[in-house]
């Protein structure tokens, strides 16, 4: 079980800001193709990974990155602050 | 080094006195703050945040600062939750012996505030609320550090 | 627009709050703070100008960072006499729309006061009086520009 | 008749701040050539012009500018504000 957040328009699109995850992938782009086949929402949500970013236990990380020992998932647009 | 992040109001010039007094040592203090800006009818802003990275991020990156240019100090503050026309957003303050320093690494804050820290802001107007987008230009300044 | 130059101590903080109040439109605003340093055992400075030109130069910088960097405010405070370890000697505040020109525009007022304002530094030290001599590193930083 | 003027170590050097100078000089140069000449505190505060600057009725000027119309004159080191 790991937990997922959603941030920003992702987290309006898919309807919720965070959930457990049971899921067998071993890195996030496996986890985003399972997401993906959940539910349209899921499917528009992840439709251009290329315009969302993705933090491992709240560190900035690559979609190929490794899920193991991974506690806190968490997909956003890029961010806007400052 | 202070990092806050919080709903509440600051008073920008009050913060601006009171870090300047405790950076003993510095000849320079740079201060910046960012306001919400009223253009094209904009009616309001709300800004969302990724709470505990948002304050693991910005450490992080003023820490980076800190040892980088020699600061004596460093202040980040930045607000998230509903904000009107004309509120300042966040600030940013560096102390440093010599001036270039100060600036260099006010400048470095900011960059790395606008594209590294997670804040996402949703911009309210006549038509409805809409998210702002990254721009290319923000994550190219990156490069220049 | 404004230039002051004057004897008497400045509150840093309430002059950058009332600044960016003042600063409609703005989106960015960049203040720096020139402190003594209480280097090598200064124990005071005294700063000599030329009254009527010190404005005069002044005023003529600030015009040119206004227009340049098309400035929705500019703002410079710099005192003259005598000065302890650790005091605010002069700031200058710059507001615009964007944080790119606000920050420009204050290192560009930063180089140009030092080079080109008629200010003259003296230091004291427990070995006598001493005028602080101009670097070529600061005539260097006009040429960026 | 013009008013001379003298800052920081100059004006030490010299021993005024301002003085009133009767000049038959047409150029700053020539001004200075007159003080020099005058006594030995003026040679030494004017012994290296590199080292000097000078403004005109208060703008900056060369070494080599005309005093016609001119009534202000100030001589002193390279500036150190900010």
């Amino acid at each position: 079980m790991i937990d997922v957040l959603y941030f920003a328009w992702v987290r309006e699109r898919i309807g919720l800001p965070r959930e457990r995850v049971e899921t067998g992938a071993t890195t996030v782009a496996g986890l985003v193709e399972e997401l993906r086949a959940r539910e349209e929402r899921y499917a528009a949500a992840f439709a251009d990974t290329s315009a969302l970013r993705v933090a491992l236990d709240q560190d900035l990380a690559d979609f190929d990155a490794p899920l193991a020992g991974v506690r806190e998932v968490a997909f956003f647009p890029p961010m806007t602050g400052g | 080094m202070r990092v806050r992040v919080r709903a509440e109001a600051f008073d920008q010039g009050a913060e601006v006195s009171a870090f300047t007094t405790g950076a003993t040592g510095a000849g320079a203090v740079v201060s910046f703050t960012g306001i919400v800006r009223p253009d094209g009818g904009l009616t309001g802003m709300e800004i969302e945040h990724y709470p505990g990275m948002t304050e693991k991020a910005i450490t992080a990156i003023l820490e980076q600062a800190v040892q980088r240019w020699s600061l004596v100090d460093g202040l980040v503050i930045h607000r998230h939750g509903r904000l009107a026309p004309g509120e300042p957003i966040m600030m940013v303050a560096t102390a440093a012996p010599h001036r270039a320093d100060a600036f260099a690494a006010a400048e470095f804050l900011m960059d790395y505030l606008k594209s590294r820290a997670p804040f996402w802001k949703k911009e309210s107007r006549d038509g409805g609320e809409t998210w702002v987008a990254a721009k290319d230009a923000d994550e190219d300044a990156l490069k220049r550090w």
